[in-house]
């Protein structure tokens, strides 16, 4: 690991930079993403260094925005078009679900669509319930896509890279109160592989499972746990769809206890997929049940008073893992 | 139609109220009493007052992320909003809403919204029940300039016109959108342009000067009444802080200049030269304006900060009503 | 039961003229449900009966379609507004999800939106991938949604009235392909009830739970599966959102083992929801993973000879009971 | 710039490709051999091959629903439509797009479209490119009236004004949307009306009329090419046919006599007669380029009838791409 550190925000202009250094044909587009650089500064940088045709402040016009993507992407170019805010994903759905990731399999497999979809998710900064939300569930469920939700500064690079490289649309969500969360980052160019989730802690008696900022929420719980004598494994899987099973479920064959923390509203959140995988492969390792903890069927409240009690932490998953103990072994 | 005394100097102090309101919230955001984003309306006064003015309790509103002044006018209770700015549970959204979900609906403002341009299909909806019910009310969509170039705003005009609803839409076009100049976002100067390509008639208006920005409204108001369908008013003014918070000069994108400039056409400063030189209100009448709202602001604020903060029970309350028509 | 049939699509067009006749308040509106009465003609009748001013054409214009609803329930009114496709739905999905799902909650509790969503989703029509998708558990993750999609036109009838008389917005979704099936259907108004899911056959082996249009091939293969000596205990859920845990988990710990089947893709689905949910609270009963029966991961192909693969059916749904048998008692 | 006799024999073949393929493709729906929907393009023949001649095949366009006549101007394979239209392994989607999604590539042919406007953003898209790599491409989006009601329309309008990009907007004017007469879902009569509010300029042209839809296009897409920005063409034209399927009278929505009365204006028999009549064609040249087009349609439908259908292998094939830049 290098000792130089950048944020989570800068490792991301970072990546973009040395891959539009790379490739002439990457730009990236947006509201606010050129001469302001970005409205949490996650692309400064870019316009100074690459000019107004490559760093190209855009309308209002979230479905235009991706709608500019698809067709720059099927013409040649390597498009990243940002969102802003993950909650704005709804205002351009038609684009990203019924066009960019269908175009390609509708068109008979030919066409390529090389183009990354930039955004901002997660609660934590009192912006109610239309900024702050983790709709990542939304896209898993659609092929064609690809969806990845990073924790760190060095994976936020690395899977960038990667991103940028793909031929096919990445929806790449940054956690916005992880912005200014530091790491170890190299300096060059490299590239963490989609699709592959990374074992962050190893432990022996229960696995945890999860993925950006509540990732870190979950290392935080095995800390605490391991003071009371547990051992956490706990899984960070970085990539969400394609979703790396072969690493979970080695994973739960080990420990046989698993809970998937994250911080979407659990009720038809991505951990009840990774939770059906997780007992249709692994069933007769289970001494518990897979739990599950995310956040309550409400929107995201405005007040810290309820949004604090509403975000999945550190101690809620340390419960769940606790109740996962738990349970008595059967037969 | 001639203004009385009283009614412009309830105006005068409706634009006070809003600048007043902005600028303590503003003040408590900066000392880290006021959690989240804070769009401040500030120097668009003139707009929210000229239009609401001309509106009937009963006539609804929609608004946008910048729309405390959009309550105000609409004659919304301080005290409330700076409780549910604070997130407290006297707010007007129990502090879950916060200043992007204000609203009140027995003033008949059905919210601001985060989502720019979403606002402006629900006033449509309004409108709709509005002629549903063969009622005189109107609905008005306020919105940005830059709010112009998502669909949602597009879709709700030219449905306005289709089914002919008393809907007036009502643009402050204060040249940006965040930090984009809006001359970078669109390739016309005036969003008036638009509202022949729906089969409206549009009005460009001083937004800096809130009788004429009333007068504009109160013919498309009272066009909506009479069932003749909506009109486009925009109106030219200006924000003069930063997109949120309270940051005026040396941003990036705008030119101090051009700030200041601006700032001497204040639109509650010229219309007191306007009501003294006229001889409406004599300048004593208007710092005793001034001292009310101060006294108001001041106890909003401390309601607001007397004011607990909600239960935890509160948090999965109202997610979905009880009952039904059954 | 009545002897009287009506289809499932004549069903839906019963319910709103029963209920429009029933308050003034409740309207119809969106693209082609007046004159034409709908491009399935599940309006028919509508506009003849009650005028243009409560039979309402609109625009091409999704976004405005749905913010007409939310603007008119939240000021009094009952909308029913339609979205033709459920694909289109992507087109408005901000007004559904971050405008009509959360006003309430944002508003403090104080507003009441009763607007009812309709539209017509599934496959089977080659009508490729922009026009055949059941996008139900992108809805069902959303909380201040109700979601609802019917397997018959007797459930059709009394959920839409409920529907109607519900004081939150519904998503209502009818599938294409079933519009046409008859059945009993009394002739009055009445009501079933939302969110209660119902055995519709009893069986002590195995549970399938499905919905929709997969529901009715549940069925079929429960009446395959008893020539084989097999007695299958058939769910229909009615409602998805909310989920009526309650009657499924009640029926697995009598069978033990459950399949799960949905025509939308799999990976994602809603279906994942109803396995976590039913390994975390009837664990102990299983003696086989949660199976689950789903579209693979691809979009909607358009030619019958791979939409017939596509589609969930029977046969598929028989395999995975098979393969819940054929599993053998652990411990 | 004077059209050649040759070129002018090619438009008339294009037309006929389009009439012909479509109605053999209503009659193969008819008898079951056709899955899906087909939405058919007859009666308007005369925008897509006016358009599609004033472009160069390395321009880019996009298309809709009713997105056959497209493909056939822009050069498409008979044989590889029908194929597809018939959900046959040898279409040009593999069988896995049809009718709604037929497109082709090599031809800039960016994709018939079963959602409404959303062809509108990728044409932008496109345009974007040919001003990103500096060539003097240029892209073309048709779309439907009704469909600029929708917002990704307006989105791309402006946006495509807003960065200056060559785009060409062309507006079938076909006067309903599905079954809703046009004038029900806009105010307005002429779509063009819509172009100042984007800041581009607008014009208006008979649909029916091979000729005026090309000499309009063609100035559109010089000055695109020149760098000079977006334009508007909107083409008043007419279905011959229902929305899809093949009836033409007896619909309840449009008047017998409205159809009868568009009919006489057919884009390919008047279009004939300007080529007798100015010495361009005799009628055995006419009478020749119908027959060699039968023949192009037969061969066609024999090698979709012919081809098989795709393996069940083929169903999760492509829909990622393997590999990438790295
Ligand atoms: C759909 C959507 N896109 C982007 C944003 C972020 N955003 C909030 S305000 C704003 C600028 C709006 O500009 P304008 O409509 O002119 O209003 P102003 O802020 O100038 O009052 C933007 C881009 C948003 N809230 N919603
Ligand atoms: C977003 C969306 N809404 C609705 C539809 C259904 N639909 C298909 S074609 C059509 C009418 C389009 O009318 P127009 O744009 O005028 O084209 P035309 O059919 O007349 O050629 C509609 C409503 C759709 N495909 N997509
Ligand atoms: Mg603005
Ligand atoms: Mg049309």
């Amino acid at each position: 690991m290098s000792d130089r550190t950048l944020t989570y925000g800068q490792a991301f202009s970072e990546a973009i930079r040395l891959e539009m250094e790379a490739d002439p044909n990457v730009f990236i587009a947006g509201e606010d993403v050129g001469a302001h650089g970005g409205v949490f500064h996650t692309f400064d940088g870019v316009q100074s260094e690459f000019g107004e045709r490559r760093a190209v402040d855009t309308p209002i016009s979230e479905q235009a925005i991706i709608g500019l993507g698809v067709g720059a992407a099927v013409t040649g170019l390597r498009p990243i078009v940002d969102l802003m805010f993950m909650d704005f994903s709804l205002v351009a759905a038609d684009q990203i679900v019924n066009q960019a990731a269908k175009l390609k399999y509708m068109f008979g497999g030919e066409a390529k669509l090389p183009m990354v979809i930039t955004t901002h998710g997660g609660a934590g900064l009192s912006a109610a319930a239309q900024h702050s939300q983790s709709l990542e569930a939304l896209f898993c469920h659609i092929p064609g896509l690809q969806v990845v939700f990073p924790s760190n500064a060095y994976d936020v690079k690395g899977l960038m890279a990667s991103a940028i490289l793909e031929d096919n649309p990445v929806l790449f969500v940054l956690h916005k109160r992880m912005l200014g969360l530091k790491g170890p980052v190299p300096e060059g160019r490299y590239t963490v592989p989609l699709g592959q989730a990374m074992v962050t802690r190893e432990g022996s008696d229960v696995t945890v499972v999860s993925w950006g900022r509540t990732h870190n929420e979950a290392l935080a719980a095995a800390e605490t746990l391991a003071g009371e004598g547990v051992q956490v494994e706990v899984i960070d899987l970085r990539t969400l769809s394609p979703l790396d099973t072969a690493t979970v479920v080695a994973s739960v064959k080990k420990t046989n206890r698993v809970v998937v923390a994250h911080e979407a509203v659990r009720f038809g959140g991505f951990g009840a997929e990774v939770a059906a995988q997780i007992q249709e492969e692994a069933f007769d390792y289970l001494d518990a049940p897979v739990g599950r903890v995310g956040a309550p069927f409400s929107p995201v409240p405005f007040t810290p008073a309820l949004e604090n009690l509403y975000v999945p932490d550190a101690a809620r998953i340390a419960e769940s893992v606790r109740a996962a103990l738990a349970r008595p072994l059967l037969g | 139609m001639e203004l009385t005394p009283a009614q412009q100097l309830a105006m005068h102090k409706s634009m006070v109220r809003i600048r007043l309101f902005e600028e303590a919230a503003g003040k408590l955001m900066e000392t880290g009493q006021m959690p989240g984003f804070l769009h401040l309306y500030v120097g668009q006064e003139a707009v929210a007052v000229g239009v609401c003015e001309a509106l009937r309790v009963d006539d609804y509103i929609t608004s946008t992320h910048r729309g405390h002044g959009h309550l105000v006018a609409k004659g919304g209770d301080l005290a409330k909003m700076m409780a549910e700015l604070m997130g407290k549970a006297t707010g007007y959204c129990g502090g879950k809403g916060g200043s992007m979900h204000i609203n009140d609906l027995s003033l008949g403002m059905l919210g601001a919204n985060g989502i720019v341009g979403a606002g402006v299909p629900i006033a449509v909806g309004a409108g709709f029940r509005n002629k549903y019910l063969g009622s005189d009310q109107v609905a008005v969509a306020f919105f940005g300039d830059a709010s112009t170039n998502i669909g949602a705003f597009h879709e709700a005009a030219n449905m306005a016109c289709a089914l002919h609803l008393p809907v007036v839409f009502v643009c402050e076009h204060n040249m940006y959108g965040e930090y984009t100049p809006t001359e970078k976002a669109m390739a016309i100067a005036d969003v008036v342009d638009r509202a022949a390509g729906y089969g409206m008639p549009g009005v460009i208006v001083d937004g800096m000067d809130v009788l004429a920005v009333h007068e504009a409204t109160l013919e498309a108001v009272a066009r909506a009444r009479r069932g003749e369908g909506p009109a486009l008013v925009e109106a030219k003014t200006y924000r003069f802080y930063n997109h949120h918070g309270i940051q005026t000069l040396g941003v990036k994108y705008r030119p101090d200049a051009e700030v200041i400039a601006w700032k001497e056409r204040d639109p509650i400063f010229t219309f007191e030269d306007r009501l003294v030189e006229g001889g409406v209100a004599s300048r004593d009448q208007i710092e005793e304006q001034w001292a009310q709202v101060r006294a108001d602001i001041a106890a909003a604020i401390e309601f607001a900060e007397n004011s607990p903060y909600p239960e935890p029970s509160a948090l999965l309350a109202g997610v979905y009503t009880a009952g039904g028509a059954k």
